[in-house]
């Protein structure tokens, strides 16, 4: 049992931050609160990627002379780009809530919402 | 040399194309380099779709890696028939964007707006070439990002709002997918689609696999929009700009539904779906997203909106059919997939025609307008038959197939649902013809013209097209059905 | 922060170290750990850091927005047009083998052009969003 | 063009195949439609072009018929959209007969309709003309359609085509009428009939009509009722109770409108379905040895009795003549459901029998709507006296219909009884009866009224005169047809024959 829930805290980790992401993410009528959010999300699912691809006692994966264990490199790889796409979702995300600011005057959902319904 | 690369080439061209418009002073040449690009893809795409419509397969592999290791472009008819889908309908929306993007974007905006367009060209075209499944989540996010850009262009500023809601719901749905992607990594270290179901047969039953099945598809259906998921889709459509509502509504959900369909079927497989409750699960949303969304789209008073919500509802004929899990049950699947997009290219086309005169496509703005715009009309009203699926449209082909597969099924319940359906957007398309044709004009709009012919010649073709494949299955069909057993092959596999 | 005198200075002496530790990692990196992704990062960072200290016009000044989307523009193209080199080369699209008569020396001029391109993009990129941001009016 | 007809007709030189002929049949109302569109700017050109069109149409449809009898049975496939199901026409006895009942109507409506236009300075008439003709053109699609698909095809253009003429006038009423027009039409086809169709095909892999039918020993007989079921309904143009509604909806089109497409066209195409279904589908042993009939007989005759009833209680005219049509539908069905060879020739000998005498009916209600501006019963006390040719021309409808001799219409009355009689339906016998007798009581005292009645306020008319001449000749072809059909019914009692079987 122990073993369970300490042989995998990098499971219970990436659990807890996926839910505190995803829980900001719904429950926030903030916007850039929402954004904060989804980075935390997105963080928990490269710690994901990365904790599986370390073999224990493992080294970078570049060949050299007497070191026969290294990681995958391969999560690597596929979260440099994972975080490439994080990075352009929320800069993009951050222009959109400027822009938004712009034109309501207010990152709060609910009262964007109610400009847009007494239009 | 060029043949062996065109599938990638397919890709490439509008990857390069991207940058170079980019830099392109605004104008017209952004535009004619991407209508250029777009064109040459369509050839490309053709070509492939004839090279592998008999049951060929184009296998690439990127940097000379072979698969599994290497990123392996893997091309069989369905993929070659969603690629030409995709680059088609860009083709074809180029020439109509000229006129409506001059009107709705800021002229120094142009160059961008097209550079952006492009790249969301390649994320589609790529997801539809890849047979590797991290690549897929690359292009699906390349051409995710470049669509809130494009939607955030729209001239209203709920255009901001819109493509808001729909970056935060499209990036869970993208990060879903990539952590069902990791788990199954986890189980078979591969990413490579067919090795992945090779590997994955023996250990179906991991309760990692299911884990991670249920992940990738909650994370597809929020970009294919399915029923409950769908929130994101009817503002995103209607405050985008005209080209791009025209755009997206005709390619992207239907690439949606194509990933739907490799991970569900090409990835796991059809013995998968049946040992899990997923063909139910299908049914059972596809029922209830083909009832509320046509029943929601009655009471729109938009019609760009209205159309949104026929799209949710299109696609949820489409997870019907993905739910019967059988070949008939996938070409109808595949078959509407082409269709739809037909169907709703044009009348999103019409759509901005009618925006382009008279600015908005709220009903009230619409009074008495068909008779202004008698081409226009004309068109949302053919089409409009081909989306209830009057015989003599493609639209009756797919809604057949589907009628046949679930009574194959012998679902009678869903075969009523599927024709209950149609007699909803007989009301909610009625709607439209009754405001256009028996409203009264307004003094206000007896000076509105006809949308001016680049508009017209590109609605026109995509309404000849809805009629000449109602009577012309062929290429449809059969590819439709090759694609379908193709995959049921994969799925049987050894 | 124009007339803080100890940040202008530190700012100057740091730039050029930054700068330096980018093109380390951007040209090390195939043996090490690095590459473009990385390196582009923290080039934009040297000038952001100088962005922060001398202000968003003097930047421009050394860095105008257009020249930014070309360079970004550029970087894309490098990536790409290798791809469409080795494909010429009679290759694959981005079979660096075909770059050279020695395959591996093909490799290495192979990665060393590709992730050339994504440092300049992902630099000029990273820039670009700040200085967006940055020379954002505040309402 | 005409010439060359006329010279096929004379049989001294063929010069078209039997093919090209079929598929000018279909396509030239079409064409007709286009031309008509064109000539929108210059109304007596439009006219001369619906009327050209009109009369080609005719001979073409004659040429086919002589042809036909000559032994030729053309068919051409024209696209194939679905694997093994294409888009086919093909001749045969019964289509014939529709055709034949269709195309010289349209004839004679077209003449009619310029008068009535006119007269009542309608507006839009470009639009009525051109959708007229393609209202027509998908009529004789069904008529010659020689598959399931393709009759439901040329079913649902047709549908779509007769809308705009319902909602003509653009009024509230008028879109309202319209909409329950359409909807109901197109939610029976494409729930129940689309349904019925599609099982059909996935039980039998075919969906060609074929003597004899093509579901006997595919279905299991128990299910076949529900099935046909489903397709009565699902023709709801067939105005089966019921899915009758849209029939008297569609009363506040056009008189012309009502003429042709409501009482001829649109509505005969219905029951031609049903005649079709159950012969070439079903096939008429299958149907009684697995009494697919048995329960549906009764929804034809309690039509057949209710429409009759409520007919009685309409004052509007034209409501009144709708009632009786569907009533008089289900008359066709109940032949399609007797499901023997005499009931069968009886069903579609009426198909032709009561298209004369109903459109007369209609050409007369219109003219009186033209002349003096009347569409209540109560109203026309007394107007026969001013409209002597109207009312005559309307009593002789009535008398059709009623099925008394020397008119046409008493032939399918006699053939639809001996049918109850063979298969031993007294009952049905009894409301045929009775709803002869129910008709008597509606229609008679129109005609009664017009002549005899008094006006109101006593007096008499004086300013209103006959309809235009064009409605009167028109009225008055359709009832001397009225007549010779009694003397010589034989053109219509082959064909019905023919397709019945019974040959």
């Amino acid at each position: 049992m122990i073993d369970i829930i300490v042989g995998h805290y990098n499971y219970w980790v990436v659990i807890f931050l996926m839910m505190a992401g995803f829980y900001t993410v719904i429950s926030h009528g903030n916007l850039i609160k929402k954004i904060a959010g989804l980075n935390i999300f997105q963080t928990s699912v490269f710690l994901l990627y990365i904790s599986i691809g370390y073999v224990s006692e493992g080294t970078t994966p570049i060949i050299a002379e007497g070191f026969t264990r290294y990681s995958n490199p391969l999560p690597h790889a596929m979260i440099l780009t994972a975080i490439v796409v994080g990075v352009s979702t929320t800069a993009l995300g951050l222009a959109l809530v400027v822009r938004i600011k712009e034109a309501y005057g207010s990152i709060e959902e609910d009262e964007i919402h109610d400009q847009d319904k007494s239009l | 040399m060029i043949e062996q690369n065109l599938s990638l080439l397919l890709v490439v061209i509008p990857l390069l194309s991207a940058p170079v418009t980019a830099m392109l002073p605004n104008g017209r040449m952004p535009w004619l380099l991407t209508l250029t690009a777009s064109w040459t893809c369509l050839l490309i795409a053709g070509w492939q779709l004839s090279v592998v419509i008999d049951g060929n397969v184009i296998s690439y592999e990127l940097g000379g890696w072979a698969p599994p290791w290497g990123i392996e472009y893997r091309i069989d008819a369905m993929n070659a028939f969603v690629a030409l889908i995709v680059s088609a309908i860009a083709a074809i929306t180029l020439p109509y964007a000229l006129l409506s993007v001059e009107k709705e974007i800021p002229r120094q905006q142009t160059s961008l707006f097209y550079a952006t367009f492009l790249l969301c060209l390649v994320g589609l075209l790529g997801i539809a070439q890849t047979g590797d499944v991290f690549n897929l989540f690359v292009f699906l996010e390349i051409s995710s990002l470049s669509s809130y850009v494009l939607i955030a262009m729209g001239e209203q500023r709920r255009a901001l709002t819109s493509a808001y809601q729909y970056l935060i719901m499209g990036s869970v749905g993208a990060t879903f997918l990539l952590i069902g992607i990791g788990l199954v990594y986890v189980e078979t270290g591969t990413l490579n689609m067919v090795d992945l179901n090779q590997r994955l047969h023996p250990i179906l039953d991991h309760q990692t696999v299911h884990t991670g099945f249920a992940f990738i598809v909650v994370g597809i259906a929020l970009k294919l929009a399915l029923f409950p998921l769908h929130l994101w889709l009817p503002n995103a459509y209607k405050y985008s700009p005209s080209v791009i509502s025209v755009f997206l509504a005709a390619t992207a959900t239907k690439v949606a539904v194509y990933i739907m369909l490799r991970m569900v079927f090409g990835v796991f497989s059809n013995d998968f779906v049946r040992i899990t409750p997923t063909d139910h699960m299908f049914l059972l949303l596809g029922v209830f997203g083909v009832i509320l969304a046509s029943v929601a789209a009655i009471y729109q008073t938009d019609v760009k909106r209205l159309l949104a919500y026929s799209s949710i509802a299109q696609v949820s004929y489409m997870v019907l059919g993905m739910g019967l899990a059988s070949v008939l049950g996938i070409t109808a699947t595949l078959v509407h997939v082409f269709n739809h997009a037909l169907m709703k290219g044009a009348l999103f086309m019409a759509c901005g025609a009618l925006v382009y005169r008279v600015g908005s496509s709220r009903f009230e703005k619409l009074d008495g307008l068909g008779r202004q715009m008698p081409w226009t009309f004309t068109a949302i009203f053919i089409t409009g038959l081909s989306l209830v699926g009057i015989p003599g449209t493609a639209g009756f082909i797919s809604k057949w197939y589907f009628v046949l597969a679930a009574l194959e099924h012998q679902s009678w319940l869903i075969a009523l649902v599927i024709l209950l359906g149609s007699l909803l957007a007989v009301v909610y398309m009625w709607k439209i013809v009754e405001v256009m044709f028996f409203r009264p004009v307004p003094d206000s709009a007896q000076s509105v013209k006809e949308a001016p012919v680049s508009l017209l010649v590109p609605m026109w073709v995509l309404v000849i097209a809805n009629i000449y494949f109602g009577f012309n299955t062929e290429l449809t069909v059969n590819v439709a059905d090759s694609a379908a057993r193709l995959l049921g092959v994969a799925a049987y596999h050894e | 922060m124009k007339h803080n005198l100890i940040l202008r200075v530190i700012a100057k002496y740091l730039f050029p170290v930054i700068a330096l530790f980018a093109f380390y990692v951007q040209f090390h990196g195939d043996y090490g750990p690095g590459g473009g992704f990385q390196a582009g990062v923290i080039l934009s960072v040297a000038f952001i850091l100088y962005t922060l200290v001398f202000g968003l016009e003097t930047a421009e000044q050394i860095l105008p927005p257009h020249v930014l989307r070309i360079l970004a523009c550029t970087g894309v193209l490098i990536y790409a047009g290798t791809g469409v080199a080795t494909m010429l080369m009679g290759g694959n699209f981005l079979d660096y083998n075909f770059l050279s008569l020695n395959p591996v020396e093909g490799q290495h001029i192979g990665i060393m052009l590709i992730e050339l391109g994504v440092g300049i993009t992902v630099s000029a990129i990273m820039l670009m969003i700040f200085f967006a941001f940055t020379g954002r009016e505040r309402s | 063009m005409l010439l060359i007809l006329l010279q096929d007709y004379s049989g001294s030189r063929r010069t078209m195949s039997d093919q090209q002929l079929l598929l000018i049949a279909v396509l030239l109302p079409f064409a007709g439609a286009i031309g008509i569109m064109l000539c929108g700017r210059r109304p007596d050109l439009r006219e001369a072009v619906t009327l050209t069109t009109a009369a080609t149409v005719c001979l073409v449809v004659i040429n086919i018929y002589l042809r036909f009898l000559d032994g030729a049975h053309p068919a051409v496939d024209i696209a194939e959209p679905l694997p093994g199901l294409s888009i086919r026409f093909e001749v045969e006895s019964l289509g014939i007969l529709f055709a034949l009942v269709a195309s010289t109507l349209w004839l004679i409506t077209s003449i009619y309709a310029i008068g009535y236009m006119r007269g009542h300075h309608e507006l839009n008439q470009t639009r009525f003309y051109a959708l007229f003709a393609v209202a027509i053109g998908s009529t004789l699609g069904v008529a010659f359609a020689g598959n399931l698909l393709s009759l439901f095809l040329w079913y649902e253009i047709l549908t779509i085509a007769t809308y705009p003429l319902v909602a003509h006038a653009g009024t509230d009423e008028a879109r309202r009428g319209a909409r329950t027009y359409v909807g109901i039409l197109l939610a029976t086809s494409i729930v129940l009939q689309l349904l019925a169709i599609l099982i059909t095909y996935t039980i039998t892999g075919s969906l060609d009509f074929r003597e004899g039918g093509i579901l006997a020993g595919k279905l299991d007989p128990a299910w076949a009722g529900l099935l046909y079921a489903l397709f009565i309904f699902g023709i709801g143009k067939a105005a089966v109770m019921p899915f009758h509604r849209w029939l008297p909806a569609a009363m506040v089109a056009p008189t012309p409108v009502s003429a042709l497409l409501h009482a001829v066209a649109v509505v005969k195409a219905g029951v031609f379905a049903v005649l079709k279904v159950t012969i070439y589908i079903f096939g008429t042993d299958f149907i009684t040895n697995s009494g697919a009939n048995d329960w549906l007989i009764w929804f034809a005759g309690g039509t057949i009795l209710l429409a009759s009833v409520i007919a009685m209680t309409k004052d509007n005219l034209k409501l009144r003549l709708a009632y009786s049509t569907i009533s008089q539908l289900s008359y066709v069905v109940l032949g399609a459901l007797l499901a023997t060879n005499i009931g069968l020739l009886g069903g579609a000998l009426h198909i032709s029998m009561h298209a004369f005498a109903k459109i007369t009916l209609f050409f007369a209600a219109g003219a009186i709507l033209v002349a003096a501006n009347k569409s209540e019963v109560s109203d026309m006390g007394g107007l026969g006296r001013a409209m002597p040719i109207t009312f005559g021309a309307f009593l002789i409808g009535s008398l059709s219909i009623i099925g008394l001799p020397p008119f046409g219409g008493m032939w399918s009355k006699w053939y639809l009884g001996l049918g109850t009689v063979e298969s031993g339906q007294w009952l049905l016998l009894s409301v045929l009866l009775i709803s002869s007798l129910l008709n008597i009581a509606y229609l008679l005292p129109v005609s009664v009224k017009g002549f005899f009645g008094k006006t109101r306020d006593g007096t008499t008319y004086t300013r209103i005169k006959e309809a235009p001449a064009s409605c009167l000749i028109a009225m008055i072809i359709t009832s001397l047809a009225c007549v010779l059909l009694f003397f010589y019914p034989d053109t219509f009692y082959e064909l019905a024959l023919n397709a019945a079987g019974g040959k």
